[in-house]
C-alpha cells in the first residue's frame, strides 16, 4: 500500500521517525526551530522535541558542521540543515577537509556519521543564492552526495542516511518540496547507490537528477506525442555514481542527453559524459548533448533568469540534436 | 534600549532645515517599504524582500553625519541607506522590480543596492561577507591617504560569523578608518539573541579587539547622528576603528516569507507603540517647538505623492534587454569558446 | 634573446616588475614576510618594500581574501598568496560568492582586479593538504583561472593577471617551482588564454596543465622511443577553456589521453572529455582516456601516496590503451 | 611570562612519584621529538614535521590534571600530548616513519596522531579547524551525561581563524563543558602575535564570549597543572567553557623546513637559557629536595634507551600494505563503479 504525500513531508515523516527512533539523532541549524525552518521542513520539531535535540545554532555554518562532525564522533547522530547550498561554501572546509577524511585519515579508528541537509534551487534569488554544487561534493572521495527527486527517495534516503555510518550530503530543491509522491507505507529505508529508470524508451536517453528530473520527464512526455520514445534516468545518488545504469541504457539508445541547473563547465554533467563515452563508445550514434544553465552568475530580473535555466525548450532542442545526428567517420 | 529618551533636539547644533530632513528621510524609507511590500503582494517583486520598517533612526542618524568623502557599505535590508545617502529612490524601486532602469539594471534586486560614484559600494547578502569587503576598502582609503572613512552596517546575526571576527581583527591591526555599525534589533532572522550569542551587547565583543565601542539608542535619529560624529572622528584621525551598537527593533517580518512565528504579536505591539522612531521624532520635533504637526504633515503628504511617483517609475521601465544577459561576467573580453 | 631561470624566480620577477611599475600593486598573504613565504616565492620583498606593501596576514584566508577583494573594489591591485589551495576552502565563499559576482551583479559598475595565487602539491603532506582544485574554480563564470607550468607562462601570466581587471585564480605547484626554462629577456606579458601545443604528434594527443604538462612530456618521450608520436598539449589557462586546441589535435591524432593530479571524477579532465567528445565526435577512434588520481584521501605514508599520483606508467598504460582500441560500431 | 617563577613544588600536594612523572613526561617529549628531528635528517620522516620542543610543561602539566573519562583534541604539533596522556611513543614514532605500526597506520603522519580509545580524539592540521570538532565532542559528552570534559590545545594563531570564534561563541552558548588551552609561543609560523592580532594577550578575546580566562606560564608544569585542575572543575560542574592561555616559547623552527628568519638566534637563546620547562623544574625538584640530581639523571639515562626503542621499533616495523591503500574511505560498504 502507498499513500501519496509530498516532498517535503517525506523528508518531515524520515527526521519524525530517525528522532523517535533514536535518541541520539537531533536537528542543528540555523532557524530550524523557532523560525520552524526556512522551507518550513522542520515546522513543529522545537515544540515536540525541545531545544535539546532541536538547536536554532548562530550563523556559523564552518562552526556548526564542525560541531556536528565533532559530535558525530562523540556517538550522536546530527542532521545538520544549511539553509541553502550557497552557504555550504563557508563550511566546506569542515565538509571536504574534515567529515570526508577523518574516517581515513585516522585509519578507521572512528566515524564521522553525520547528515547535511540543503537545498539547491532558484527563483529570482540572486547571483549568491541561486547557484548548485552538487558537483563540487561528488568530486570528493569520503563523501556520499545523494540528491532525490521524489518523495519516496527522499524518506528513504534520508531515514538511511541518518542511520548510516558516513558523512552524507543530502541535497534537497527549493522548487520540489511541494511535488506529490507516492511513499510506501510504513517503515522502510532505501540504499544510497543507484540510479533508477523510471521511463522506458528506446530512441535516446535523458539522463537527470532532483529538480531536472521532472523536465527530463516532462520533455519525454512531449516527444512521445512525437513518436520519439525517451528513456528517463534518475541519478538519484551523485556519488558513488552509477554509471552502469547509464552505460546500459545508453547501449540500447545509442543516444544520451544530460540535463542538469548547474553551469555546464565541470558539471555533474561532464563526468557522466565523460564516463558514459569511456564505457559505452561503441554505441553512441551522436555526441553526448549536456543541458545545463548559461555560465553567467545568476541576474535577479525574472525575464533574465528565465533565459539562464533550462527549460523545456533547450532540452527538445538538445534532443532534436542528438537524433539528427547522423554517424560519420572521419580520417 | 540603554539610552535615555529625553536627548532633546535644542542640545543639538543643528538648524530647523537639518532636522526636518532627517525627519523626511526617515518618511522617505518608511514610504518606500510600506509602497515595496504592497507591490511585491501585487507580485512586481519577487525573490527576498528585507524591509527596514522600524530602523530608519540608525541609517539616517548615522548616514547623515558622513561626508561625501567617506564610504558605505552595507548587508542586503539595503534601501533604506540609498535613501538616507540621498540617492534617487526611483532607481532603486526599479530595481525590486527587476527593471533595465533599475541602480543595478536589475541585475541586483532588493539585496544588491550600490552607487559606487557615491561611494555607496553595495548591499550584499551573504551574512557577514561585507564585513571583509568593507575592511579592503578601508585599506584602499588608508593606503591612498584618501582621508575617508568606511561605515558598515550590519546585523546582530552578523556577529556570529567567521567572517565577522577576521574583519574586526584585521581593521583594529592594521588600524582601518572603518566605522562598524551593529544593528541589534534583537533577531537574526527567527532566532533571538539570546539564543545564538555568548554575550547579549554586541560592544562586548568589539573588546576582543582593543576596538572603542558604544552602545546607543538606535531609534534617536540625534543620538545616532552624535555617535556617529564622534566615531567618524576617532577613525579619520588615525586611530582605526569605532565600533557602535545600535539598539533598534525590526517592527515586520525579517522578510516577506516570514510568518513571525518566533515572536508574539504582543511584543511586536509593544516595541511599535513606544519605539517607532518616526513617531519619537516628531514628537520630539514638535514639542521642542521645531516644527508644527502641519509641518510634519505636509512633509508626509509630499513623500507620500513622490512615492507614487517612484512605483509608477518602476512600473513604467522596460525590462532588461536579454542582449544584455552576458555582459559584465568579466570586465575585460574573454575569448568565446 | 631567452634566459633560462626557475618557476619561483619567474614569479619574483613578475611580482618585482610590478610592483615597481605601480604603486597599488600590494602582496598580502600568511607568512609572506617576515617567514619569507612559505615557499620562498617571496623571499626579501618585506625587506625592500615594506610593511605597508608586504603584509603579513593572520591566519583568516576569508577575511583576507575579503578584504583583498574590497581593496580592488577600492582601487588597489591586491596579489594575495594562500598558501597552499587546500586553504582557499576557507576562502571559497568571498572567491565564488563575492569576486567572480560583484562585477556582474552590480551591472559592471566597479570591477574587482584581485589575483590570487595558491599552491597545488603534495610530498607526504597527508590527506587535508595534497589537494587540487583547479576544476571548482574552472566551473565558476567571474573566475580566471590559470594554472602554468612553464617559467614563462607563470611571468606573463602572473604579470596579466595584475594588470588585468578580472578576479584571476593563480594555481602554482610546489613540485615545479625549480624547474627551470627560458623566458623572454625584458618586459612581457602573455593573455590569460589559449592552450599551448608543445611537442607535435600525430599518433595520440596527451593533454595536461602544471605539474601534469612533464608528466605527458616524459611519457612522449618514452613513446618517441617505441615509434609512438604524441601530441603534448599544455592547457595553461583552465577557465577559459580553449577547447579548440584539443579538438584540432584530436582531429589529427584521433585518440586523447588526458592526465591530471586531482581524482578523475569531477576533475578538469572530465570537461575535457566531455567538451572534446562534444566537438570531435567523429575522429575520436577509442574513448577518450583520464588519467587521475585515485579516488581516496591521501596517505601519508610514502609506498602509498605513491599509489596514488599518476606516474608515467599510468600515462603509459593509458596511451597504450586507446591505441589497441579498435574502432568498432554496435547496433 | 607572566606569573612568578616561585611556584614551588611543596604548595602542592603531590606525592613525589608523580612530580617525578611530570618529570620523566617532560623528558620523553624532548627526547622523542629531538629523535624525530635526526630521523627527519635521515629522511626516515617526510612532509611535514612540526616540534614540541620548549613547551613541554604545558602538555604535561595539563593533561596530569585530567581524568581519564576526559577527551583530548589538539592542532598539528601533536606528540606531546600522546606521551603526557601516557600512550605508548612507538607507534608514534612508527606513525612519523609511515609504517603499519603507526597509531593511524602510517595514513596520518606526524599532524594526525590519535587513540579514540584513551579519548584522543587526533590532531588536525588545518589551523582552526579542530576547535568547531571539540566543541561537537563537547556536546555529545552533555547530551550522553558523560560529565566528561573535552580539553583542547590550540595555538596563539589559531585564534584569529573564523573557526575560533564560532567555536568559542557555541561553546559558551551551550555552556559546553570544554577547556580551551591555548598555547601562547608568541608566533603563528614565522608571524609575531603583535602584526596579527588586535590584542596581545589572548585571554582577552574570551571575553567578548563571558568565558571566564586565565593567563598563566606555560612554562611551570605545577601552575599548568593547578590552573587546569580548576578549570576542569569549573567545566564539569556545568558552569560552560573555560580559556586558559599558557605563555610559552617554541625552541625550534616552526617546521623542519623553517629556517627562522623571523627571529633573532639571541632571541630563542634568551628564552632557552631561562625558560626551559625542563631544567626549571629540575632545578625546582633538586632545590626543593624532592630528587637529587642523580634520580634525575637516571630517568634521562632510562628515557635515552627508550626512545632508541622507539626508534628501532619505528625503522623495523614493515609499511602498509598497498592493498590496504582504499580502506575506511567509508565506512559502510560502497559499490563498485
Ligand atoms: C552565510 C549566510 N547564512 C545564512 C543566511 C540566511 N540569512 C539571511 S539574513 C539572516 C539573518 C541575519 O540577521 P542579522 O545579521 O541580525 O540581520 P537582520 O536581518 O536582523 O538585520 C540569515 C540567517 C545568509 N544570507 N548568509
Ligand atoms: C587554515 C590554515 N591556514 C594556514 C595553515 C598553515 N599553517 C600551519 S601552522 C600555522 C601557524 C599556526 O600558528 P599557531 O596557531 O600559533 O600554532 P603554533 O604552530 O605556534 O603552535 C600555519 C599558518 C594551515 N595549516 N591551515
Ligand atoms: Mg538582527
Ligand atoms: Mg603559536
Amino acid at each position: 500500500m502507498a499513500r501519496e504525500i509530498t516532498y517535503r513531508d517525506a523528508l518531515r515523516e524520515a527526521l519524525h521517525e530517525e528522532m523517535d527512533r533514536d535518541e541520539r539523532v537531533f536537528l542543528l541549524g540555523e532557524d530550524i526551530g523557532a523560525y520552524q525552518g526556512s522551507y518550513v521542513v522542520t515546522r513543529g520539531f522545537l515544540e515536540e522535541y525541545g531545544r535539546k535535540r532541536v538547536r536554532d545554532t548562530p550563523i556559523s555554518e564552518l562552526g556548526i558542521v564542525g560541531l556536528a562532525n565533532g559530535a558525530a564522533m562523540g556517538g550522536l547522530h546530527p542532521v545538520v540543515e544549511l539553509m541553502t547550498i550557497n552557504f555550504s561554501l563557508l563550511a566546506i572546509d569542515q565538509i571536504v577537509n574534515h567529515a570526508a577524511k577523518l574516517h581515513y585519515m585516522f585509519n578507521g579508528k572512528f566515524t564521522v556519521p553525520v547528515v547535511i541537509r540543503t537545498a539547491s534551487g532558484w527563483g529570482q534569488l540572486g547571483a549568491t543564492h541561486s547557484q548548485t554544487f552538487e558537483g563540487w561534493y561528488a568530486h570528493v572521495p569520503g563523501l556520499r552526495v545523494v540528491m532525490p527527486a521524489t518523495p519516496r527517495d527522499a524518506k528513504g534516503f534520508l531515514k538511511s542516511a541518518i542511520r548510516g555510518q558516513d558523512p552524507v550530503i543530502f541535497i534537497e530543491h527549493s522548487l520540489i518540496y511541494r511535488n506529490r509522491g507516492e511513499v510506501p507505507e510504513g517503515e522502510y529505508t532505501l540504499p544510497l547507490e543507484g540510479a533508477e529508470v523510471r521511463r522506458e524508451g528506446k530512441d535516446v536517453t535523458l539522463v537527470s537528477w532532483s529538480r531536472g528530473y521532472y523536465l527530463a520527464l516532462g520533455a519525454a512526455e512531449d516527444l512521445a506525442k512525437q513518436g520519439i520514445e525517451a528513456e528517463v534516468i534518475d541519478m538519484r545518488v551523485l556519488r558513488p555514481l552509477d554509471i552502469d545504469t547509464v552505460v546500459q541504457s545508453v547501449q540500447k539508445t545509442n543516444r544520451l542527453v544530460i540535463v542538469e541547473e548547474s553551469w555546464r563547465t565541470l558539471g555533474m554533467g561532464a563526468e557522466i559524459a565523460a564516463a558514459v563515452q569511456e564505457h559505452a563508445f561503441d554505441y553512441l550514434d551522436a555526441p553526448i548533448a549536456r543541458v545545463g544553465s548559461l555560465e553567467v552568475p545568476m541576474p535577479y530580473a525574472k525575464n533574465l533568469e528565465r533565459l539562464v535555466i533550462p527549460g523545456k525548450d533547450e532540452v527538445l532542442t538538445a534532443v532534436q540534436g542528438v537524433l539528427a545526428r547522423e554517424l560519420v567517420t572521419v580520417h | 534600549m540603554t539610552s535615555p529618551d529625553g536627548m532633546r533636539t535644542k542640545e543639538l547644533s543643528m538648524e530647523k532645515g537639518q532636522l526636518l530632513d532627517l525627519y523626511r528621510k526617515m518618511v522617505e524609507i518608511r514610504r518606500f517599504e510600506e509602497n515595496a511590500a504592497e507591490q511585491y503582494a501585487h507580485g512586481k517583486i519577487g525573490g527576498f524582500l528585507h524591509l527596514y520598517i522600524g530602523e530608519e533612526a540608525v541609517a539616517v542618524g548615522a548616514i547623515s553625519a558622513m561626508e561625501p568623502r567617506d564610504h558605505l557599505v552595507t548587508h542586503y535590508r539595503d534601501h533604506g541607506y540609498p535613501i538616507a545617502l540621498g540617492i534617487d529612490p526611483r532607481p532603486l524601486m526599479a530595481e525590486l522590480f527587476g527593471k533595465a532602469t533599475g541602480i543595478s539594471g536589475g541585475r541586483g534586486g532588493s539585496m544588491h543596492m550600490s552607487d559606487p560614484e557615491r561611494n555607496f559600494w553595495g548591499g550584499y547578502a551573504i551574512v557577514g561577507g561585507h564585513l571583509p569587503i568593507a575592511t579592503g576598502i578601508a585599506l584602499s582609503n588608508q593606503y591612498l591617504n584618501r582621508e575617508a572613512v568606511v561605515v558598515c552596517f550590519f546585523g546582530d546575526g552578523s556577529t556570529n560569523t567567521g567572517a565577522f571576527h577576521e574583519a574586526m581583527n584585521l581593521s583594529a591591526v592594521w588600524k582601518l578608518p572603518v566605522l562598524w555599525i551593529c544593528e541589534n534589533n534583537l533577531y537574526g532572522m527567527g532566532t533571538a539573541v539570546e539564543y545564538v550569542s555568548a554575550v547579549r551587547d554586541m560592544v562586548k565583543k568589539a573588546g576582543a579587539y582593543d576596538i572603542p565601542a558604544i552602545q546607543i539608542d538606535g531609534q534617536n535619529p540625534l543620538e545616532v547622528r552624535e555617535a556617529t560624529e564622534k566615531a567618524l572622528e576617532h577613525c579619520r584621525s588615525g586611530q582605526g576603528p569605532f565600533f557602535i551598537e545600535a539598539m533598534t527593533y525590526r517592527f515586520r517580518g525579517h522578510s516577506m516569507a516570514d510568518p513571525e512565528a518566533y515572536r508574539t504579536k504582543e511584543e511586536v505591539e509593544t516595541h511599535r507603540a513606544s519605539e517607532d522612531p518616526i513617531v519619537r521624532f516628531s514628537r520630539m520635533l514638535t514639542e521642542d517647538g521645531v516644527a508644527t504637526q502641519a509641518e510634519l504633515d505636509r512633509i508626509n503628504a509630499d513623500v507620500e505623492q513622490e512615492m507614487e511617483e517612484v512605483v509608477r517609475f518602476a512600473e513604467d521601465s522596460p525590462v532588461p534587454g536579454p542582449e544584455t544577459l552576458m555582459d559584465h561576467i568579466y570586465a575585460e573580453p574573454v575569448p568565446v569558446r
